[in-house]
């Protein structure tokens, strides 16, 4: 629990329109570790997230990736950094094949990109690389589909299998089992499980299922109207007082 | 039994995908009936094959005796059923008010029925003035509810009350549910088995798009075997 | 590595190679039903071929162009509605640099080059500000302002303001007047060559960009591609496209109205890939023989109420032919494969079966 | 606190604007204050009229996010269609009765779902049935419509064109109208040839539709009495007609307008609502398609008003209220105005026309505020509020969200046609009107920002004060500091001159400079 700190925030703040979504926000996340956010609707998750891959802006403080301030860095910037992230509802490119949204998602890094003249199959380090990584996610026998025809744990594969593509060091994903069916969601998990160890990579993640989470995470953070409530491991977590009143409730205890 | 909605073998479309599978939902006049089933199993769409949003292709669904699929949804919504959505679709630029006098059918059915209501959510009462926007997400839920009690329905279909809720909310909720049923029948989507059972007094279990078991929700909270097997996690 | 393929190995495209034999042969055939051999038309004899080549080079020209929209709106997505000002600033320029300043035409290419690099450059400079159909406002207002600055009376000079440029200086060994076949087959050259390149352009990595920033820009941001630089490559690319079809126009035809300026050319220009088919290269093609000569066959037939026609066939093909005819033929060609099929089974086995009933 | 933050988060378009009124302050300076008030006037004119086509065309975006690129042409039709009416009433008249007897089949709408529900047609018959209905009752329309007698303009019929007629009418000379001729027409058998088609093509109509709406529908007599009244109206209007023809050519100049502006407005909403139900609806899943639907439909719209009225320009005579010249003119005041009926006002030594200049903004504001009251206050406004955020929810609580629609549409379009019919007696009637004036509604809706309501009218009020302002500095020049030049901004700068500031505005305020950010 004592590697390097790779991603920082200091004092997070955002506001849409006087709605404060995201509140002084602080949060060290350590190297090769499973940190899970959890909290209910509307607690700043998804904004926080946003905020940390660059695609909002923040209205005051820093964010600071392997002791780099990337506050003001543009989104398309923080991949190459080494940051990937899904999202919440399937941002895919439905009218592309499956094999062809994971191509260009493994062709984002090379030097490759403004090179008109010379067919894209061309290049067959990025087919490879793609390969790689539909059969990785499972994917590899609907290579060919259309996105958008594929049935929604499949798009969350592709998802997954998107940000895959580029090897990156931190997976952010925001709520990876969204409306899969629930015996789909352990295999994506130890997916998920199996990645982060293999390649040493680092996963924060958002997610609803308790369950999962309180196997899965070796630190969490409850987010509460914007605002951080309480952090720690599992047990920590479980056992706060605070957390069980806002968020967890009698119920969760029922639930288990 | 005197059932006020009887959806017989719906089979739904939503582009090429079939979604319902033939899906039968009989709900006995002023109960509360609840669709369980896993994520993307089509209790919402069977909610929405009711009200004519995604139109069933083949089956029948009886309303007080009358045939309304095939109807359009205002229609069909104006015989006196109220939805209340799973993302709540509160009109954001609306203040609260306006997001209940929109719901009237008639003149004054807001007039008549703001009592009631404020006494179901007194919380709402102190918002009025205020728009959709601001809402948090327990008071977009409550005003949800609320919206569709203005109009006259003597049937509510209420798609994931307690989604994304805090707990102390979701009681709260679940109160507001129980002393609306006195009104009207209500029925439920609703993933948390533990709400669900506390609430409901029959339960259809939809799997893979299609209905596979109806019964007494006295009878499946003894039945382990059936949760387990169905809802995953109990 | 070992399996590059070369610069001219694309995809063999059975009906645009049987298209470009017919254009090849098309003047020579047309003379023959004038009475003209061969020879006679290889010699710039004169006669109905002469015309019939007119009209195959304007649609040259304009499938030129219509192939440079399609690039930037049926590919990457961008709704502009200052295109025509791509095509007018090739045209005038070459007007004016043959007419008043007497360039040579390869000195005139070269400064069309740079003016159409430097107006995607001024399209692509308000690109991250606007977008949809902002961008479509902004992209109108600044062709309006050329659209103007063509008009006003004090560059009248070199513009003709609203008479129009007149008596551009062709050199001679591409007349229109005098070496008007050699001229279709420069013309019919420069198309095939830059559909071909268009060919491997939307299929290389920076074309597959564009069509993954039409699908879902806020994705490919997120993917780590800065869309901006491929958007403006594409705007370049098609600005080159159309500013050589504007100066293939102004040489063909050495008048240059100002209403290629409008707001109407450019419409022009949509109109002929809605017939063909968004988003399809040889629906640009196609669409635009299908629109020159519905326009040319209502002009001559109908006359005064041709426009009316036409947008009659511009709500119809909206209605009806929402693909185009190469996106409707794409769709359907399964579908009419198997009902040739069934109607080639029918004649073949009628016997059999009127035997067996 | 509060108002600091709002001034923090304004503070791009708080700077326009001062710059906006900045330069607004220059141009005063520039010029005498009888100029200045004089063009400011017709800067709220052309801004008005700018505004009654970016209104409705605002309203139609919002809502139904259809960019109704024929609004402009609509416009025009709106002006055509109302000077048709004030100087030809003859023809209005003679058009009631086809236009009430076509209508009459459509009022048996619930009838002929009922009939068709009853009538089980085997499933390639239900296809072809229909269009081959439409056919027979296009043909049979046709064929009636063609030898019924309608006064219009043929230069061959009347020796007149409409640039002829409407300059004899602006003389005060009392228009000619030769009776119709009605030689080679039975009213029997005409009537029944209209009613014949209409019911064929309403029924034809329905069963296309059919099988959508399977609720039970009880027919009781009510279903029949629009029907019956249309029929009964028909048949009545044409037994009166001259009667009525001659009323309302004796009628006073000003009732006249009346009636032409109602007669107007009303065929606006008509033509608004047959659009959208037709053409549009079928679009809604494919936007970039109704855009070119629209695009088409304006070029086909200029056609057919070429066909009718030809291509010159014309105008259309002031009504009495706004013409007098003679004695005590030009009025020195509103009540002077109102006792000589002047068509001219002093207003700071500067002679201003009633009609332009006062009375066209007026409307403008009383619309502007109407409408603003319909948004706000009534249920009408509150449901399209509402449909503006989320369709499927306003018709899951039971409202019928298609009629809205339809409604907004022909709200919308009407709006563009009371903007033509005021437009045709101070700018005059031409082909192109429409064009010019979307154009600047589109150029105003972009400065103002696209769907929002006071946006329009702001931006409206921007584009014709500039536009204005520059004509004016056309005639009396610039001068130039630390220069002896004068300069004169040639006419075509005027259009270049808004698309520039729409330009610029855009790139400082991508949405316009009250648009809601994204």
């Amino acid at each position: 629990m004592d590697s390097e700190i790779i991603f920082e925030t200091i004092n997070l703040c955002k506001e849409f329109g006087g709605l404060v979504a995201v509140d002084n926000v602080n949060i060290k996340v350590r190297k090769n570790t499973f940190h899970a956010i959890i909290g209910p609707n509307g607690a700043g998750k998804t904004t926080f997230f946003n905020l940390l891959s660059g695609n909002i802006e923040p209205t005051s403080g820093k964010v600071i990736y392997k002791g780099r301030d990337i506050t003001h860095q543009p989104v398309y910037r923080t991949i190459h950094f080494g940051v990937g992230r899904s999202f919440q509802i399937s941002n895919i490119f439905p009218n592309l094949t499956v094999f062809e949204n994971v191509r260009l998602a493994s062709q984002a890094l090379g030097a490759d990109n403004f090179k008109f003249w010379r067919s894209a199959s061309a290049f067959k380090q990025y087919e490879e690389r793609t390969w790689v990584v539909l059969k990785r996610v499972g994917l590899q026998e609907r290579a060919n589909v259309f996105a958008r025809m594929l049935p929604h744990g499949d798009q969350r594969k592709l998802e997954l299998g998107m940000i895959l593509a580029p090897d990156p060091e931190v997976l952010l994903l925001d709520e990876p089992t969204a409306g899969m069916a629930s015996e789909q969601v352990p295999e994506l998990i130890a997916l998920i499980q199996e990645i982060q160890k293999a390649g040493d990579k680092t996963v924060m993640l958002v997610e609803h299922n308790m369950n999962v989470v309180m196997s899965v995470s070796d630190q969490i953070t409850v987010m509460h109207q914007g605002a951080v409530l309480a952090e720690g491991t599992p047990a920590q977590i479980a056992a706060n007082k605070d957390v069980q009143t806002a968020y967890l409730g009698g119920l969760y205890h029922l639930n288990l | 039994m005197d059932y006020i909605l009887d959806v017989q073998d719906i089979h739904t479309f939503i582009g090429q995908y079939h979604i319902l599978q033939g899906v039968s939902v009989r709900v006995p006049r002023g109960s509360i009936t609840a669709l369980l089933g896993r994520n993307g199993a089509g209790k919402t769409t069977t909610l929405k094959s009711i009200l004519g949003l995604t139109p069933p292709r083949q089956g029948k669904i009886m309303f007080e005796g009358n045939e309304i699929q095939g109807m359009l949804s205002f229609n069909i919504a104006s015989l006196g059923i109220g939805f209340v959505p799973e993302n709540r679709s509160i009109f954001r630029d609306l203040s609260v008010e306006e997001n209940l006098k929109i719901a009237e059918r008639k003149k004054g059915d807001y007039a008549g029925k703001k009592g009631f209501i404020f006494t179901l959510f007194p919380d709402l009462k102190r918002l009025i003035n205020l728009s959709g926007i601001n809402l948090s997400g327990g008071q977009q839920q409550m005003l949800a509810i609320a919206r569709a009690l203005v109009a006259d329905n003597c049937l509510l279909l209420i798609d994931e009350p307690s989604e994304g809720l805090a707990p102390v909310l979701i009681e709260q909720l679940m109160k507001a549910i129980q002393q609306l049923s006195a009104y009207s029948t209500v029925v439920l989507v609703e993933q948390n088995f533990l709400v669900a059972s506390q609430l409901a007094e029959y339960y259809v279990i939809i799997e893979e798009g299609r209905s596979v078991k109806e019964g007494k929700m006295k009878d499946l909270t003894n039945d382990k075997a059936t949760i387990q097997h169905y809802l995953g996690a109990a | 590595m070992a399996n590059h393929k070369p610069f001219f190995a694309l995809k063999p495209d059975r009906g645009m190679l049987i298209a470009l034999l017919v254009f090849i042969l098309l003047p020579f055939v047309i003379g023959l039903f004038d009475g003209a051999s061969p020879a006679q038309v290889w010699m710039n004899g004169s006669g109905q071929s002469k015309f019939i080549q007119g009209l195959a080079i304007e649609i040259f020209i304009l499938a030129l162009y219509a192939l440079s929209y399609d690039l930037i709106f049926g590919f990457t997505g961008l709704l502009s509605f200052g295109h025509s000002m791509f095509f007018a600033v090739g045209a005038y320029l070459t007007g004016i640099l043959l007419k008043n300043f007497g360039f040579s035409l390869a000195a005139t290419f070269g400064m069309i080059f740079v003016a159409s690099i430097l107006q995607a450059l001024l399209f692509g400079m308000v690109l991250p500000r606007v977008k949809g159909i902002t961008f479509a406002l902004v992209t109108l207002g600044m062709a309006s302002v050329f659209h103007v600055l063509v008009l006003s009376t004090e560059l009248g000079k070199f513009t003709g303001s609203d008479v129009g440029l007149q008596g551009v200086v062709v050199p001679d060994f591409i007349s229109p007047a005098t070496e008007r076949l050699r001229l279709y087959f420069i013309t019919l050259t420069i198309l095939v060559v830059v559909f071909m390149l268009y060919k491997r352009f939307v299929n290389s990595t920076t074309g597959r960009v564009c069509t993954a920033i039409r699908e879902n820009e806020g994705r490919a941001l997120m993917l780590g591609y800065n869309t901006f630089y491929f958007k403006l490559a594409a705007l370049m690319l098609s600005s080159l496209t159309a500013a050589l079809a504007g100066m293939m126009h102004s040489i063909y035809q050495p008048i240059v109205s100002p209403n290629v300026a409008g707001l109407g050319f450019t419409v022009t220009a949509l109109l002929i890939i809605l017939i063909g088919g968004v988003g399809t290269l040889n629906g640009a093609i196609i669409g635009a023989v299908a629109y020159r000569l519905l326009d040319y066959g209502l002009r001559r037939y109908i006359g005064e109420s041709a426009s009316f026609i036409n947008g009659a066939v511009y709500v119809l093909i909206v209605l009806f032919l929402p693909f185009g005819i190469v996106g409707t033929w794409r769709m359907k060609s399964l579908q009419i494969n198997q009902g040739w099929k069934r109607l080639l089974g029918m004649f073949t086995n009628s016997q059999d079966k009127s035997d067996g009933a | 606190m509060k108002l600091s933050a709002y001034f923090r988060k304004n503070l791009t378009l708080i700077i326009v604007l001062a710059v906006l009124s900045g330069l607004f302050i220059a141009a005063a300076n520039g010029m005498e204050s009888k100029d200045f008030v004089i063009t400011l006037l017709r800067g709220l004119s052309v801004g008005s009229l700018t505004f009654l086509v970016a209104s409705g065309f605002s309203l139609i975006f919002g809502l139904l996010d259809v960019l109704n690129l024929a609004h402009g042409t609509l416009f025009m039709i709106g002006a055509y269609i109302g000077w048709t009416v004030y100087v030809r009433p003859d023809t209005l008249v003679d058009l009631l009765t086809p236009l009430a007897l076509l209508l009459s089949g459509f009022m048996l709408g619930d009838v002929w779902i009922a009939l068709s529900n009853r009538i089980l047609f085997g499933k390639r018959l239900k296809r072809i049935l229909p269009w081959v209905g439409i056919f027979i009752s296009a043909l049979i329309l046709f064929s009636v419509l063609k030898q019924y007698p309608i006064a219009i303009w043929k230069v061959a019929n009347y020796a007149q064109s409409p640039v002829s007629i409407s300059y004899l009418a602006s003389q005060g000379q009392n228009i000619l109208m030769p009776p119709v001729d009605m030689a080679g027409f039975s009213p029997l058998l005409g009537f029944a040839g209209l009613i014949a088609g209409s019911l064929l093509l309403a029924f034809c109509l329905a069963v296309m539709k059919a099988g959508k709406q399977a609720a039970t529908i009880c027919i009781t007599w009510r279903n029949f009495s629009g029907f019956v009244v249309l029929l009964l109206a028909g048949i009545l209007f044409f037994v009166f007609n001259n009667a009525l023809t001659d009323f309302l050519a004796n009628l006073n100049s000003n009732w006249l307008f009346l009636v032409a502006v109602l007669v107007a407005v009303a065929s606006g909403i008509g033509l608004g609502a047959l659009m959208e139900t037709t053409l549009i609806r079928p679009l809604y899943i494919r936007p970039i398609y109704q855009l070119m639907l629209t695009l088409g439909l304006s070029a086909i719209g200029i056609e057919v008003v070429r066909a009718i009225w030809g291509r010159p320009e014309f105008t259309m005579p002031r009504p009495e209220l706004f013409a007098g010249t003679g004695e005590g003119c030009p009025a020195t005041s509103l009540a002077d105005w109102w006792q000589y009926h002047c068509s001219t006002m002093l207003v700071m030594d500067g002679r201003i026309r009633v009609f332009n200049e006062i009375l066209i903004p007026v409307i403008g504001i009383i619309v502007l505020v109407a409408v603003w009251m319909l948004l706000q206050r009534s249920r009408l406004g509150m449901v399209i509020r509402a449909g503006v955020q989320d369709r499927e929810m306003v018709e899951a609580l039971g409202i019928n969200v298609r009629r809205v629609f339809t409604l907004v549409f022909a709200l919308g379009v009407g709006l563009a046609a009371l903007g033509g019919v005021l437009a045709a007696p101070s700018i005059g009637l031409s082909n192109l009107m429409g064009e010019s004036f979307l154009l600047n509604a589109l150029i105003a809706l972009a400065i103002g920002g696209l769907t929002s309501y006071p946006g329009a009218a702001l931006g409206s009020l921007l584009v014709g004060l500039l536009q204005q302002f520059i004509i004016k500095y056309g005639q009396i020049g610039i001068p130039i500091p630390f220069m002896d030049v004068i300069f004169k901004p040639s006419p075509p700068i005027v259009p270049a001159s808004t698309i520039l500031l729409m330009v610029i505005i855009l790139l400082i305020l991508p949405n316009g400079l009250l648009g809601k950010k994204e």
